[in-house]
């Protein structure tokens, strides 16, 4: 599996993202001179090969989702590149950039809002091919039965309307509709956690065999680490905005670097786990230092000055803190 | 065994509706001891929210309709007591949390006034002597700076000082047994720690009993000393949670942790509980989890309810056909 | 921040009211060639075209309209900010401001007395009838409102003046005019006036009463569903404690705005009652002022009534921000 | 051609839909309890409006009806005459068709006007946006009954004007409601999908929003009807109503103004007034049985406690007996 893995990254990288920022400002009251900066998404930059499957993993408010938002062109950036396949997002002509956004989707957290009540079944899987394609009502019902066959829903059901449908129906029925145009990256915006426990593993599988069927790239958003353990090859942790460890799976879950990792992975798997102190602090206006050092349980003085940088500490394997850098140098 | 603080023999609460009646919980019995942690574990709309409700007679009758063989708490007959007796024990001696702080507080209210409401309406302070134990319980629970905290409104505070505050509230009075439901879904993983943390302390610290109502099984193995696995409106195992983590003997326990994604190994593929829960409407004959279950018996598990029975001194499980015991206890 | 909001609501209500201004001198101008046409006082019977195009010519002058519209217009702002509404057509040009002042108490009388009526007894009976849900006092309250609001208040009006009135002579039929005219705050006088409003009164609150029962009823439920009142009940609060301080609480939030709302449109809905009991306030003042055409006049006590809106409005919004915390942090509203 | 037939067949098509729409809401007023009664009243008294020449058994216009003056209900006059001496059953019938015609129009020209000015300020936002909830906030702040009569007073009591007042101080509140629901529609996701397939705001508007306003829009046309119903009553009971024909307005102001209780006249304000009370509570109760069909959680809530006094202590009983037993049942045979 892991040679299969850096096999496809050397093949070829699908989406890279450099130095990307989301700044959103927000007035305060009457002084609309004076504005407050929401540092989102800061200098984040990733590559995601193709046949992979990144997990972006943070806590509320981290700016995953908004990074995912970018990526796929719901908010303009305001700073950085988005490549893919060397072509960039923001430069290229109309008519391209058509033709990528149709090999990209996205998947919603909540499939009970993802999905319009008032549509069947078949309405729903069957609404990209009425946007994008000039094809006939034949060939859409044998989409329809195709793509429902494939998320293992009965095709008897395409005609029902979808209050009828637990939350995992429900799913499969958002994963279906965001395969329909047969896309190369399908971004799953947290797939699960607005599920039942034991409904999670089957969405999961799901996926993961759709990943094999499809030949698909994931990115693949979610705040609990537990959730992406198998079915992910890469793992980026976020914290208010910034990614602050990447690699390969194997590599952060035996051997976290970071000491939030380190805590959010303790979180899932000890009985005993790291508790950090007070809360995520506001991404309004974030220190110049570390952003992570007003929780940080193995904080020192410099990290309230010294921004630090994500730095490959070994191979493949990324991390930014002040104390690697100490110790690496 | 006098020191059983919630004594409950066949609790049965159904809701009549245009559609039929929903039978939400079926019979289960269910105590708890004094300073023990007991965990109730289930999925959405297995019963286990309308059954904590039920323990401290919270229910509103119409529309639910409620049936106990036995009621006690703290060895009191509690069973007939009436609205007005229940009072004097409730918010004192048994007292709830509840999953979304923030809606759960009254929006409208400063958060140390709706703590000063248990001392002065239920323990008789005055209002300055109410004020200070208000302040030095938001200290207790770890609320930074509780002093100005005080006079906070519910939204000002964070997702964690508000579960905080609302876990300060139901501890006021130094109750006996606590019940918490989902205190911890709607918050972030690292404050989840903290939160579960705060909740064992107290615990431990005042012998108080604790029941954990939950869907999430990482909570209950991090905090819970005997678990009681829901299923449809039934109790389906109980047990002590090392053993009924290493040794599940119905085959839906087993599904649930086989589908909790692991931390420590890597694998291909989830285990999976296939299909849905049933409908509260339209449960099946015989065995409720009879249509998810790999293992059953096409006759007996079809036509009859298996009973709840012992299998040693301290669990008890609900299947005609339970999973081999693996030892190890 | 906090200030910032009540800034924001003023210089809101200030830009509408401006626009009502505005509308307010242009409604009469629209359609016309010379502005002035329709503020000509009506032609009598007895006068010759000469004393008409003397009066014509008089008008023209008194009340500046030989000047351009924006100069009128400006002269209007700034009288209006002076409190001057400008002279009626009436003989004797009597000022606008002081004709609906010297009404103005006696619709007040009815409106907020019915106000205050139909919000105490309706907010008490919807509360009792959300708690006996599902039993007889809420399925008559449910059934009542039906009936109740599809039927007009001047119909009600009219059957109690047949049936009360006239049928059974326990209230008057008609408004003592006499009484408006002589009014000198003696207890006699008082309580002549409440006589004689009764019936107003009544047939004007009856849907009233409803209307604010019904939505106290469903706003009870709501709140009583949320979660904080379970939290309160796990509280072990007794039950009034429950429903003063945290049901009352919250579910008044949306009958403030319903009052303040309330009671600008019951000004104005006052126009129809009024003529059925010969009730001299307001309402038969602009009615007789249709009459006339007498368009200073009219256009006044619109401007009065829009005003009173206004200010309800922004009453409501500000006691929202006092009520609710939420509000004052810029959250949702 | 193949092109035209296309949109020929799309037009059609989308019709057809309406239809289908409509008459699926039709059948769901029908079943309701309320919405039947409702639906039947308002088919009844529009078709006595529209076949009134052959219901009448008299011209209402006709004063001095055979010399009878202000006789009661008998079998001749029906509900009696006025003290001019019309026939007011007569009247009532030819007053369904004013009074009838007015609000129905009015309810349907002020929700489509309301609609697409609130989903116009929703959908767009920004500047429009600005701009059409300003003109909202003084429109709402304008009483509306006198400024219909400053109006008719400016340009005539015609038939046309009064439906163009109406319609003209009738769409703000409706166009606020409707552009806060566009606003949450605008924001799912199924509509951020949607916009992620390519699809525009045509395609976003017409399958996504409009469908989603629409109940509100239907149920709003209903309960608009009964208020213009009660408004155009107000103004004809005022005098400053149409003046060509007789509506229930009129009847009841003619009734005030020649003293008809004073007479002991009492059938000249009744019917008028039962006529007025059918017809609007009719228009309500559509529009209440439709907020129960698009709103089930108040219905279901209420429900529940009409099943419960259904149901008998003796069944409930039953029942958890049935629970217990069916407990015991397995470990008795597995013993």
């Amino acid at each position: 599996m892991a040679d299969d893995i850096k096999k496809a990254i050397e093949e070829e990288i699908l989406i890279e993202v450099e130095n990307l920022s989301v700044d959103f400002p927000i007035s305060r009251g009457l002084a609309w001179w004076k504005k407050d900066i929401v540092s989102a998404v800061s200098n984040v930059s990733l590559k995601i090969a193709r046949g992979s499957c990144v997990a972006l993993v943070g806590e509320s408010g981290c700016g995953k989702t908004t990074l995912a938002n970018t990526l796929i062109g719901l908010i303009t950036p305001t700073g950085g590149k988005v490549r893919y396949k060397d072509q960039d997002l923001y430069e290229v002509s109309n008519a391209d950039y058509k033709k990528i956004r149709n090999n990209m989707q996205l998947i919603f957290q909540d499939p009970y809002s993802s999905l319009n009540p008032r549509f069947t079944i078949k309405d729903i899987i069957s609404e990209p091919f009425r946007i994008r394609k000039n094809i006939s009502e034949l060939e859409i019902a044998n989409h329809v039965e195709r793509l429902l066959k494939l998320v293992g829903l009965s095709v008897r059901d395409k005609d029902r309307h979808i209050f009828n449908f637990s939350g995992g129906q429900r799913q499969r029925i958002a994963i279906a509709r965001a395969i329909a145009l047969n896309p190369e990256f399908l971004i799953c915006d947290e797939p699960v956690s607005a599920l039942d426990v034991s409904i999670h593993a089957q969405i999961l599988n799901l996926l993961l065999d759709l990943q094999k069927e499809l030949n698909l790239t994931y990115l693949f958003i979610s705040h609990n680490l537990a959730v992406v353990r198998n079915i992910s090859t890469h793992v980026a942790v976020m914290y208010l905005g910034e990614i602050v460890e990447y690699g390969e799976v194997d590599e952060i879950f035996n051997n976290p670097i970071h000491p939030y990792t380190k805590a959010l992975l303790s979180a899932v798997k000890d009985d005993d786990p790291i508790i950090l102190e007070g809360d995520i602090p506001s991404p309004i206006n974030p220190p110049d230092g570390c952003r992570f050092c007003s929780r940080c349980y193995l904080k020192v003085d410099e990290c309230d000055k010294d921004h630090p940088e994500l730095l490959e500490i070994e191979t493949d394997h990324f991390a930014a803190c002040n104390l690697i850098k100490k110790r690496t140098a | 065994m006098s020191d059983k603080v919630l004594k409950i023999r066949s609790l049965k609460v159904i809701f009549p509706t245009e559609r039929g009646i929903i039978k939400a919980v079926e019979g289960i019995d269910f105590e708890v001891s004094k300073g023990e942690c007991v965990a109730l574990v289930g999925e959405s709309g297995c019963g286990k929210s309308v059954s904590s409700l039920a323990f401290m007679k919270l229910l509103t009758t119409p529309p639910a309709i409620i049936d106990t063989r036995v009621h006690e708490f703290d060895g009191k007959d509690i069973s007939n007591y009436t609205d007005k007796q229940m009072k004097e024990i409730v918010g004192t001696e048994m007292t709830m949390i509840f999953q979304d702080a923030l809606s759960a507080l009254n929006p409208v209210i400063k958060v140390g006034r709706q703590i000063d409401e248990i001392y002065i309406k239920k323990l008789g302070y005055s209002k300055a002597d109410a004020k200070a134990a208000s302040i030095e319980i938001l200290r207790l629970v770890g609320v930074p700076s509780p002093a100005k905290r005080y006079h906070d409104y519910p939204h000002q505070l964070s997702g964690g000082m508000r579960q905080r505050a609302l876990i300060g509230m139901s501890f006021a009075s130094n109750p006996k047994m606590m019940i918490a439901d989902e205190p911890t879904t709607a918050l972030d993983v690292t404050i989840e720690s903290q939160i579960l943390k705060l909740l064992k302390d107290l615990q431990r610290k005042n012998g108080m009993a604790l029941v954990l109502i939950t869907h999430d099984l990482s909570v209950v193995k991090r905090t819970a000393d005997r678990v009681y696995v829901m299923y449809s409106g039934k109790i389906v195992e109980e047990g002590p949670t090392d053993q009924v983590f290493n040794n599940p003997r119905h085959p839906y326990t087993k599904g649930l942790i086989n589908s909790m994604p692991k931390i420590g190994k890597t694998k291909e593929e989830f285990t999976q509980i296939p299909d849905n829960v049933p409908h509260p409407l339209n449960k099946p004959e015989g065995c409720y989890f009879k249509p998810r279950c790999s293992n059953h018996d096409p006759e007996i598990c079809k036509l009859h309810m298996p009973a709840f029975e012992n299998l040693s001194e301290y669990r008890s499980v609900r299947c005609w056909n339970p999973i081999e015991d693996a030892g190890g206890e | 921040m906090k200030i910032d909001y009540v800034i924001k609501r003023i210089l809101h209500t200030v830009l509408i009211f401006l626009a009502v201004i505005t509308l307010n001198f242009f409604i009469p101008r629209i359609g016309v060639d010379d502005p002035a046409e329709r503020y000509y006082p009506p032609q009598l019977g007895s006068m010759t075209d000469e004393e008409y195009d003397e009066i014509k010519a008089l008008t023209r002058e008194q009340y500046g309209f030989d000047k351009s519209n924006l100069a009128q217009y400006a002269e209007y702002v700034k009288r209006l900010f002076s409190g001057d509404l400008g002279n009626s057509f009436q003989p004797g040009r009597p000022k606008v401001m002081e004709m609906i002042l010297e009404r103005l108490p006696w619709t007040l009388v009815l409106s907020v007395s019915t106000m205050v009526i139909s919000a105490f007894f309706g907010i008490t009976y919807g509360t009792f009838a959300a708690n006996q849900r599902g039993r007889l006092a809420d399925t008559a309250l449910l059934a009542s409102s039906t009936v109740l609001t599809a039927l007009p208040s001047f119909i009600i009006a009219l059957i109690l003046s047949m049936v009360l009135g006239f049928g059974l002579g326990i209230f008057p039929c008609y408004a003592d005019s006499e009484m408006m005219t002589s009014f000198d705050w003696s207890l006699a006088e008082i309580g002549n006036v409440l006589y004689n409003a009764a019936l107003p009164i009544i047939s004007m609150r009856i849907g009233g009463i409803v209307g604010y029962a019904v939505s106290t009823r469903n706003s009870v439920i709501v709140v009583s569903s949320d979660d904080y009142i379970l939290t309160a009940r796990a509280k072990g609060l007794s039950n009034s404690r429950i429903l003063y301080s945290h049901t009352l609480t919250n579910y008044l939030l949306p009958i403030v705005t319903r009052f303040m709302m309330g009671l600008s449109g019951l000004i104005g809905g006052a126009v129809v009652i009024e003529k059925v009991f010969n009730w001299n306030g307001m309402g038969t003042l602009f009615i007789n002022a249709n009459l006339n055409s007498d368009y200073p006049l009219m256009m006044g006590v619109m401007l009065f009534l829009s005003s009173i809106a206004l200010l309800a409005n922004l009453t409501a919004d500000l006691l929202y921000f006092v009520l609710d915390p939420r509000v004052q942090d810029g959250g949702r509203r | 051609m193949k092109y035209k037939n296309n949109i020929i067949f799309a037009i059609a098509k989308s019709l057809l839909n309406t239809l289908i729409t409509l008459g699926q809401m039709i059948i769901k007023i029908w079943n309701h309890k309320k919405g039947r009664i409702g639906l039947i009243l308002v088919v009844m008294i529009s078709l006595i409006a529209i076949f009134a020449p052959f219901l009448a058994p008299y011209d209402p216009y006709d004063v001095l009806q055979r010399g009878a003056r202000g006789v009661g209900p008998s079998t001749e006059y029906f509900l009696g005459t006025t003290s001019y001496g019309q026939d007011i059953f007569s009247m009532l019938i030819y007053g369904a068709r004013v009074s009838m015609s007015i609000c129905i129009i009015t309810a349907i020209l002020i929700s489509f006007t309301g609609a697409i000015i609130g989903i116009a300020a929703g959908y767009l936002g920004k500047l429009p946006d600005a701009i059409i909830m300003r003109v909202v906030d003084v429109m709402l702040v304008i009483p509306t009954l006198p400024i219909t009569i400053v109006l008719t007073n400016l340009f005539g009591k015609s038939y046309a004007m009064l439906i163009f007042i109406f319609t003209l101080f009738g769409w703000a509140g409706l166009s606020r409601v409707v552009r806060s629901q566009v606003l949450t529609i605008k924001n799912t996701n199924y509509v951020k999908s949607a916009e992620l397939f390519g699809g525009g705001k045509w395609y976003v508007m017409t399958k996504h929003i409009l469908p989603g306003v629409s109940n509100q829009l239907i149920m709003n046309t209903a309960m608009t009807a009964a208020g213009v119903m009660i408004a155009e009553a107000g103004l004809s009971f005022l005098g400053l109503g149409n003046t060509e024909f007789i509506s229930w307005g009129k009847m009841l102001a003619e009734a005030q103004s020649s003293g008809a209780f004073l007479l002991g006249y009492w059938w000249w304000i009744i019917a008028p007034g039962i006529g007025i009370f059918a017809s609007v509570s009719a228009f309500m109760l559509i529009g209440f049985s439709l907020e129960e069909i698009f709103n089930p959680r108040m219905k279901s809530s209420n429900s529940q406690y009409k099943v419960l006094k259904t149901l008998s202590g003796t069944y409930i009983k039953e029942l958890f007996e049935q629970m217990e037993a069916a407990d015991n049942v397995g470990g008795i045979e597995n013993e």
